[in-house]
């Protein structure tokens, strides 16, 4: 399954990476979002699956004993999906502000500020 | 005869939910859509939760099962209700073999207010769309 | 949007949510669950109650401005990290237990006020982006 | 001799506040500074001429070696009189030259403070603090020059200068610090008795080009020279004293203080010789073409420089008494020529030597200091050009190579020189007076005096040699040579081949004066030579370079947000794709790995479909919805492994998201397929590429061993320790607590973001 | 075959098959309605997976999340109704 | 009637204090317990309040007959999803309503949604009329009775 | 409490941002206690720095978890110094803000989000644990893309919108390295991570993640190939915010470069080439880009880039003598960026314009001003003795001893062009007469402001300069510091030991 899930996480790259390269404002977001998700399936891979052992300890336990799956990726994601949350969600605004002043959807009209003046 | 139980709620639930998924590929229009999700998939989900509740035979369990199936019956006709109005609103045509559109004519197109079912419009009653 | 069924349900849904917010929250120390997604809930509780009610009648019914909510959520996250350091002169974020774990919740310290802090930044955070959206759209 | 120079720096400090007291009567008392200098280091002369050397060390920076180290021996005290003596005169000759000037303040501000960087140079023994007053010198010069800054003329020509000495000066720095690794010391004292040892340094060819570099650019050889006429725009007395008497000589000066380190390979003696050589004479050749007095002045300047390096680069003693000799020489007559040049162009408003004549009838001392000026650089004896012109003979006729050779490049040099002096000194005094400079009348004596006193001082030196003999050219010799054999300068040495020479030059000089008058024409003949000029041929270069740093610049910097992340993932492939297949090994065990299931893959293919649908379709709604499948997909990814807190946590988060999409998607516009088909390609390919390497990054990482003994710490001290069952949890509030803090933190700055991206208007008249 | 067997050869299989179903109406449309209702039901689906799913690990915690997805499913439906209306409105 | 069942809640508390059990089962036995007192009691109140007791029996039996409903609704769904659509007379009816409150007309219409082919669109402004949409429509006026004389009128039976 | 001294800085800033945003909407109470909040984080900057001077590496475990369970704060000399000169910058921007940035700005949470920034940086510099200094770059960018776009003007839009995309871009990689270095060591305490990275025999996979983290980091820190959001976006905001960006934002990502590479990603030829290459290329591409600008923005934000060359060679050539040049570089280069920028927002308030063709006649009319600004800029240029020289020494000595005659070459080129491009500002700005254009009506010259208010602009760049001329003079000291800061880093043994001592 490991193998599956690294092309899937390649594939999130890839799409990711290939909708930020669009014109677009609006794939520039979805682009961001994909990729935010398939660095959390890298780093999700990469702390290796355990399939239906949560890291948490049994009402009757003390400790956490046997297989269980490594709580630290986890903890990592979730901080990483509520960061990307703020991201993306500052992200959206931003477009739809740039989009309203600059009344284009087409980042290739954005260049402005790179040119001399 | 709790294993049992369960065979035969778990069964169920799946059947209903394939159907569901049958259904929502299959029927001809939105509003049948519709109508088969909030119907087969309710009942199939409610099933297979009920499985789990049978299964861990646990107050909190079942309650927190109970408390699922609640929210579920009380969000999918809500959300039917909203997705099948603007389907309405988007003009989604009726399968061409419905027979009949009170509906027609009645949204004001930029307020959104429905009439009622009031005299002038009862002529169109039987009219069937197009 | 003008809609009697959506709005009757939220009426009835919005406490469910809030209450099951706050039940998230307390247990995540235990449990799946924790001040963020509890938050999360919670606002999109409120969230749901704009989009059945307007927006303006749902501002009316938090009464706190949500903007105030995070300042607030953060104070208490903060001070439940300085605590130990002030108190107990122990390094920051170093929990303080009180007393035998309840039900639920589980053992009361600064945990659980930290995680309570992210609740209300959560609800605060993602309400003021929502419903500064929707008033600007 | 740390207060000596300083007193400079302080004085322009001074005047930054008390500046406007000094633009009326008396600026004139600034000169007091340079006399009060001059008498200072005169008060040396004794001591030094005795052999004595005066070292004097402040510690300032010992970290990197540097100290305010500072020696007076004959060389250093030659420069540093010849500094605050010229300087001196320029000071009184400037207080009537810009009298009134509305900037007089801050014109002595930068001479006081290149005065004493000047002196800084000069003095010091640290090669460290040597570059540093050395780009001092540098800096003043730029305000100098430019110090007719609403000219654009003069910012060009400041910035030509500024350029050419900065690198000359970035290169000096750079075989500083290599000499002073080779050395272990930056102090050139310390460096004398090494000097065999750098000499067979592998760095030594590195040092000595950077060390040329350094002093060809400030001393303005050839192919460098050429920001010397431009720096002629400057004020009369910035001419005399920087680009005559005293900067320029800096390199020269590099290179008498660095011949005893780094001098005796044939490296750095042909070089010398050779770029002396050209440089003396291109630009003596270039004076008869000249008609601005100016001009001819700073070509000759030029070629005198090329003489100094030349003799440097013969490097014998004789050589080096003929340098010592002939920098004194110079600086006597070309600062009173120049100070002349500056009379006339401020009494007659011209300095076209075509237009100039007579003008001894109404500037009568004037002409007699041109004159003696005129003498001196002819070489015309009795004066000390004469000595200076012989000595330098002497060293070429006695060099052991090609000796005809040099001695005729010199002769040559010598005879246009003269020229030079002539026409400077001579030319605008006699003959028929214009009638439009009848009214012409004397300036005040503050500025005929200087060069005259010079120009005297020419002459007596001439008639006692002597007195250069004990005061510098013995102390010199001793500083600079090792095995020192004795001499005497003589204004006469009996007939001899010498003389003979001298003769010739002064014969041949004469003639060329008189058969070749400057004209306009002789100087657009030239002109079409200019193209391939040094100068041209670096400016064309350099505006090339400007040019390629457009084209360089537009080509990277081209506002295209794809364009930059193509680049940036093009470089992640290339460095990470050439380790990835560095040693390509891909060992997994398969058994390691979890089994497939169907539940499993009908996820994966649900979500891979769903990424595809958002990269392809056409709509953006269906595209968030499509999103809606991705999240959707990942919680149940997280929940199958484990991770039940993500998948909730990720659930939640995208319902969020998604109607924040749709909040504004209506106000978005619509979607459009702006990219043409190669483009996609391209980027497909690329991304791709990127894809795969990801792929294979992660699926190398999985064939190594995990370390758990942190996860393992945490299973077992979550609850006994921080009393949580729910270890994500626990982690997240406890464990790395402080992470949650910032990560709220972050929530709130966005909402904070978005509040005031969306409320905040700035009206036209907040716009600042 | 004992009830774990039973759930994870044949219940989860026939649940999988179904939302892949419904995932095809989803890519097919035609209309953003029928994409709405499809990921309302994939949510609904995915409720049904988690229960079976905690039963098959014996992990009851993992019904918390099929509360989370009940509660909060339906506000994807009521966001994309909103924007689909006031965007017509606007029309 | 909200006072009987305040009154019931507080009761079902009492016992809960008293036994020291704090489980659901020990509530819900306490609840009913006092539930029963309480009708026990109930015979001097006024009608309103009597209506209490009426409640519950009367929600069982709703609820039972919508699970009916319910699975009858499914059979048929599955009956028209594996046999090809032919026999169906889908079309959108508007329903007169007797239902005037918000709650009445939202579980109204919720529950139309989750039975027999049936799906509530919306709810007119002036709030007289709820159209749904159905899959079968034999017959307008039959289709009509049917939901007013079955849903509507249990509904506000209990709701009333 | 004694412990947790290098947590000073942070608890106060999170402090005043809490304070700050209870108090929304009162703008004049804003700028007061922002003020007076600077200053008191420059107190405890001053503490915590003299406290580590005279102590030794500080490290507080957080929630009192041993290294490497929890996150450990690491207050090293590199850390203090950092953190000292972030309060130095901050507390002149934020006086420099109080006026120059517009009531309607601040209005909306400039000056929390500023602290916010502020909080960042610091807890970027100190903390030990590399997630955690992820998080910290996260509260960062978010503040810097809240400042860059707030007030949303057509082409702050512009700017932000690229800004972001590749700054998210970085933050990905970034977490793209954590992943693979978390995969492959199970750790995230750095100098948990420098001991157990030892023993991972697959290297190239080691150096894959110290790429990826160049990359991550290095696009944060505008190195070639992958500076271009910065020439896209930094002129954009307000010169204020320029100002903090230019001073301190590329200078955390340089921080973290070096953090990694003299911690964890040790002894790898191909990574120290590959570092001097990419110095090489930015200094060369920040240099021209310079010398073609004639916005004055621009043309420092070029600069910007060039001289990260000069650190990230520094850090390439990887020798005592090397390191101690990019910390003195370091140091020189945060107070003087700032600087650079204050100054262009004062030229903006004089001349209403950042166009050097359409500027002239400062130095006639504003003399002493003009005095003032030509410190900091010979500072930048590096005419010793002021303070950008000094680092050159040390990063000349250490390329001829590295043998990097081709990074020797790139000083001398970023060095001259800098001379070349800052006389040529000079000399256009200052010198060339006022050219007659157009000036705007409705706008707040200079010398119509109130003596309190021209103070509040002059003050933050009269007190940048005097830090800038001390480490020029001072240079004993600063160069003492850097070399202490490079044995340090040299030897990560001292790091890790402070980390496990406990
Ligand atoms: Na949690
Ligand atoms: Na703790």
């Amino acid at each position: 399954m490991e193998i599956l899930l690294a092309i899937m996480t390649g594939i999130l790259y890839a799409s990711g990476i290939y909708m930020i390269m669009r014109r677009s404002l609006v794939k520039l977001i979805l682009g961001i979002v994909l990729l935010g998700n398939g660095v959390n399936l890298l780093i999700f891979v990469l702390g290796r699956i355990t399939k239906g052992e949560p890291p948490i300890i049994d009402d009757s336990q003390k400790v956490l004993e046997g297989i269980y799956a490594d709580p630290i990726p986890q903890a990592l994601i979730l901080t990483a999906i509520v960061i990307s949350f703020g991201l993306q969600s500052f992200a959206i605004i931003l477009v739809k502000r740039a989009y309203k002043v600059l009344k284009t959807d087409d980042l290739d009209q954005l260049n402005t500020t790179d040119e001399d003046s | 005869m709790i294993d049992i139980l369960i065979y035969i709620t778990s069964s169920l639930g799946a059947i209903f939910v394939l159907l569901a998924a049958i259904g929502i590929l299959r029927m001809p229009d939105q509003y049948l859509r519709i109508s088969v999700n909030t119907k087969a998939a309710t009942l199939g989900v409610g099933l297979l939760l009920a499985a789990a509740a049978i299964f861990f035979l646990d107050v909190s369990v079942t309650t927190r099962v109970i408390a699922v199936i609640i929210f579920i019956l009380i969000t999918a006709p809500v959300g039917a209700h909203l997705i099948g109005r603007t389907s309405y609103f988007l003009g989604n045509k009726l399968w061409d073999k419905s027979v009949i559109d009170d509906l027609k004519g009645k949204y004001n197109k930029s307020t959104h207010e429905l009439k009622g079912d009031d005299k002038d419009s009862k002529e169109d009653k039987s009219n069937t769309e197009e | 949007m003008k809609t009697l069924i959506l709005r009757s349900a939220s009426s009835y849904l919005l406490p469910v949510l809030l209450i099951f917010s706050v039940f998230i929250l307390l247990r995540g120390h235990y449990l799946p669950g924790g001040g963020f997604v509890g938050g999360l809930v919670a606002a999109i509780a409120f969230v749901l109650d704009a989009f059945a009610n307007g927006l303006k009648k749902t501002k009316i019914l938090i009464k706190i401005h949500p903007g105030f909510l995070m300042p607030l959520g953060l104070l208490v996250a903060f001070l439940s990290g300085i605590s130990p350091m002030i108190i107990a002169d122990m390094p920051i974020m170093t929990g303080l237990w009180a007393g035998h774990p309840i039900p639920v919740i589980g053992a009361i310290g600064t945990p659980l006020f930290f995680d309570i802090g992210v609740y209300l930044v959560v609800i605060g955070a993602s309400l003021t982006i929502i419903f500064t959206i929707s008033e600007s759209a | 001799m740390l207060e000596a120079v300083l007193l400079g720096f302080l004085f322009s400090i001074f005047l930054v506040f008390a500046g406007r007291y000094f633009r009326g009567k008396l600026a004139v008392l600034s000169a007091l500074i340079p006399i009060s200098l001059f008498v200072y280091f005169a008060s040396f002369i004794n001591e030094v001429a005795q052999g004595k050397v005066i070292l004097e060390s402040v510690e300032w920076i010992p970290s990197f070696g540097v100290n305010l180290s500072f020696t007076l021996d004959g060389l250093s005290l030659l420069f540093a009189l010849m500094i605050t003596g010229v300087g001196s005169l320029v000071f009184l000759y400037t207080a009537a030259y810009l009298k009134n000037h509305k900037y007089l303040d801050r014109f002595y501000g930068y001479l006081s403070l290149f005065m004493s960087a000047m002196l800084g140079l000069v003095l010091s023994d640290n090669l460290m603090s040597m570059f540093i007053f050395w780009e001092l010198t540098s800096i003043s010069s730029f305000y100098l020059i430019g110090f007719n800054n609403d000219k654009a003329d003069s910012r060009k020509s400041a910035l030509t200068a500024l350029g050419i000495t900065g690198i000359g000066g970035l290169l000096f720095l750079g075989g500083a610090v290599l000499l002073g690794d080779v050395a272990g010391t930056y102090r050139i004292s310390e460096m004398l008795g090494m000097s065999d040892s750098i000499l067979k340094s592998p760095e030594y060819i590195l040092i000595v080009i950077l060390i040329f570099a350094a002093a060809f650019t400030k001393s303005a050889q050839f192919p460098f020279h050429f920001w010397l006429p431009g720096a002629m725009k400057a004020p009369t007395p910035v001419s005399t004293y920087l680009h005559s008497a005293t900067m320029v000589k800096a390199g020269v000066y590099l290179l008498f203080r660095m011949s005893p380190v780094l001098g005796g390979s044939d490296f750095w003696h042909h070089t010398l010789i050779i770029f002396g050589a050209i440089t003396m004479l291109y630009s003596a050749i270039h004076i008869i073409f000249r008609t601005d007095l100016k001009g001819i002045l700073a070509y000759s300047t030029i070629s005198a420089l090329g003489i100094l390096v030349f003799l440097i680069g013969i490097g014998t003693q004789a050589a080096l008494i003929a340098a010592s000799v002939f920098i004194i020489v110079h600086a006597l007559y070309k600062a009173s020529l120049f100070l002349i040049t500056g009379i006339i162009d401020h009494e007659t408003g011209t300095r076209d030597i075509t237009q100039l004549s007579g003008l001894k009838k109404v500037l009568m001392p004037v002409a007699i200091a041109g004159f003696i000026a005129a003498l001196i650089s002819g070489g015309v004896p009795p004066s000390l050009g004469f000595v200076g012109k012989d000595l330098i003979y002497e060293a070429t006729l006695h060099f052991e190579n090609n000796a005809i050779l040099l001695t005729v490049i010199a002769i040559a040099t010598n005879i246009l020189l003269f020229y030079a002096g002539f026409v400077a000194g001579v030319k605008p005094f006699f003959g028929k007076l214009p009638d439009k400079f009848e009214k012409v009348h004397m300036p005040s004596p503050l500025m005929w005096i200087p060069p005259l006193l010079m120009t005297v001082g020419g002459l007596i030196f001439g008639i006692f040699p002597g007195l250069i003999e004990t005061t510098f050219a013995k102390p010199i010799v001793n500083a600079l040579v090792t095995d020192t054999e004795d001499f005497h300068l003589k204004l006469w040495h009996g007939f001899n081949t010498i003389l003979a020479l001298s003769a010739t030059t002064l014969v041949l000089g004469t003639i060329l004066y008189f058969t070749i008058k400057p004209k306009h024409k002789l100087e657009q003949a030239i002109s079409k030579l200019d193209r391939i000029a040094p100068k041209n041929l670096l400016f064309k270069l350099s505006n090339g370079f400007v040019d390629f740093s457009s084209l360089w610049t537009s080509v990277f910097q081209n506002g295209y947000l794809r364009h930059y992340l193509s680049l940036i993932v093009a470089f992640l492939i290339i460095a990470v794709g050439f380790l990835l297949f560095k040693d390509f090994s891909l060992n997994i065990d398969l058994r390691s790995l979890s089994r497939v299931t169907i539940y499993e893959i009908s996820i994966l293919t649900m979500l891979l479909c769903s990424v595809l649908y958002t990269v392809f379709t056409k709509s953006r709604l269906a595209a968030v919805a499509s999103m809606g499948v991705v999240g959707l997909s990942f919680s149940l990814l997280f929940l199958f492994y484990s991770a039940p807190d993500l998948a909730m946590t990720q659930f939640s988060v995208d319902t969020l998201t998604v109607i924040l999409f749709v909040l504004v998607l209506y106000k978005l516009p619509k979607y459009l397929n702006l990219s043409d088909n190669k483009v996609r390609i391209k980027h497909g390919i690329l991304s791709l590429v990127f894809g795969s390497m990801i792929t294979l990054l992660i699926l190398r990482v999985l064939s190594e061993p995990k370390n758990t003994e942190i996860s393992e710490y945490y299973a077992e001290n979550a609850y006994t320790l921080a009393h949580g069952k729910n270890i994500v949890n626990v982690i997240l509030v406890d464990f790395r607590g402080i992470d949650t803090m910032i990560e709220i933190s972050v929530l709130i700055v966005a909402a904070l973001g978005v509040f005031g991206l969306l409320k905040l208007r700035l009206k036209s008249k907040d716009k600042k | 075959m004992n009830i774990h067997d039973f759930l994870y050869y044949i219940i989860l299989p026939i649940l999988s098959i179904s939302s892949l179903l419904v995932f095809v109406r989803f890519i097919k449309g035609p209309s953003i309605v029928d994409r709405v209702v499809a990921l309302d039901l994939l949510i609904t689906i995915s409720i049904g997976i988690i229960a079976v799913y905690s039963i098959i690990n014996d992990k009851p915690t993992f019904l918390d999340i099929s509360l989370v997805l009940a509660l909060i499913a339906f506000l994807g439906t009521v966001a994309f109704a909103y924007y689909l209306e006031k965007r017509n409105k606007n029309d | 009637m909200k006072t009987k069942f305040l009154s019931n809640i507080l009761l079902t508390l009492i016992w809960v204090f008293l036994t020291g059990g704090y489980e659901f089962n020990n509530f819900l036995f306490g609840f009913v317990l006092s539930f029963i007192i309480l009708w026990i009691l109930s015979n001097n109140d006024n009608n309103s309040e009597k209506k209490y007791f009426k409640i519950i029996p009367k929600l069982i039996s709703f609820v039972l007959f919508f699970l009916w409903e319910m699975i009858k609704a499914n059979i048929q769904v599955a009956y028209e999803v594996i046999t090809p659509p032919h026999n169906m007379k889908p079309g959108i009816v508007s329903l007169p309503l007797d239902a005037k409150t918000d709650l009445e007309i939202t579980l109204l219409a919720n529950l139309i949604t989750l039975t027999p082919g049936t799906l509530s669109l919306d709810v007119s402004t002036d709030r007289s009329v709820l159209y749904i949409h159905s899959m079968y429509v034999f017959d307008r006026e039959d289709f009509i009775n049917d939901i007013k004389n079955g849903f509507e009128k249990r509904l506000l039976e209990i709701l009333r | 409490m004694i412990n947790d001294i290098i947590l000073l800085p942070l608890v106060v800033h999170l402090f005043f941002s809490i304070v700050l945003m209870f108090f929304w909407n009162k703008v004049n109470f804003q700028k007061t206690f922002s003020v007076c909040a600077n200053v008191i984080a420059l107190g405890v900057a001053v503490y915590v720095f003299m406290f580590v001077y005279n102590n030794g590496t500080q490290t507080v475990q957080s929630g009192n978890w041993d290294a490497p369970f929890g996150i450990t704060f690491v207050g090293d000399m590199l850390a203090a110094t950092l953190v000292l000169l972030t309060a130095i910058s901050g507390l002149a921007v934020s006086i420099f803000s109080t006026v120059s940035v517009i009531n309607a700005r601040l209005r909306f949470g400039y000056f929390s989000v500023f602290h916010f920034l502020l909080l960042g940086l610091n807890g970027a510099f100190l903390t030990g644990d590399i997630f955690n200094l992820y998080v910290w770059f996260e509260i960062i960018i978010i503040s810097s893309f809240v400042l860059i776009s707030i007030g949303g003007e057509k082409n702050q839009l512009e700017g932000a919108v690229k800004y972001f995309a590749l700054n998210f871009f970085a933050s990905m990689i970034f977490l793209t390295a954590l992943g693979v270095l978390y995969g492959l060591v199970g750790t995230l305490n750095m100098a948990d991570i420098s001991m157990k990275i030892a023993e991972v025999e697959n290297r190239t996979l080691v150096e894959i993640c110290a790429v990826l983290f160049l990359v991550g980091f290095g696009i944060k820190s505008a190195i070639f190939p992958l500076y271009f959001w910065l020439p896209a976006s930094y002129h954009t905001p307000p010169s204020a915010v320029s100002a903090i960006f230019a001073g301190l934002l590329t200078k955390v990502g340089v921080y973290a470069l070096i953090r990694v590479f003299t911690l964890i990603f040790l002894d790898d030829v191909f990574l120290d080439n590959l570092l001097i290459a990419l110095a090489i290329m930015t200094i060369f591409s920040g240099g021209i880009g310079a010398l073609i600008q004639t916005n004055i923005k621009k043309v420092f934000m070029y600069f910007i880039i060039c001289h990260i060359g000069f650190m990230i060679g520094g850090l390439g050539l990887f020798t005592e003598v090397a390191i101690a040049g990019v910390i003195f570089y370091l140091v020189h280069d945060i107070i003087i960026k700032t600087n650079l920028f204050l100054m262009s927002g004062l030229i903006y308030r004089i001349k209403s314009n950042f166009n050097m063709k359409k500027i002239g006649g400062l130095y006639a009319n504003y003399p002493k001003l003009s005095l003032l600004m030509a410190i900091p800029l010979f500072s930048l240029i590096g005419i010793p003795p002021l303070s950008g020289y000094w680092p050159k020494i040390s990063l000349i000595l250490a390329s001829f001893d590295a043998q990097q005659y081709w990074f020797f070459g790139a000083l001398i080129f970023g060095s001259l062009i800098t001379l070349v491009v800052i006389a040529k500002l000079w000399s256009e700005v200052f010198w060339k007469d006022q050219p007659k254009i157009e000036f705007p009506k409705k706008f707040l010259f200079f010398d119509q402001m109130k003596l309190k208010d021209k103070f509040l602009f002059v003050f933050p760049i009269t007190f940048l300069t005097f830090v800038t001329l001390y480490i020029g003079f001072g240079a004993e000291h600063i160069q003492q510091l850097s070399q202490r800061i490079a044995s340090e880093l040299m030897n990560n043994q001292l790091y890790i030991d402070a980390v496990f001592k406990n």
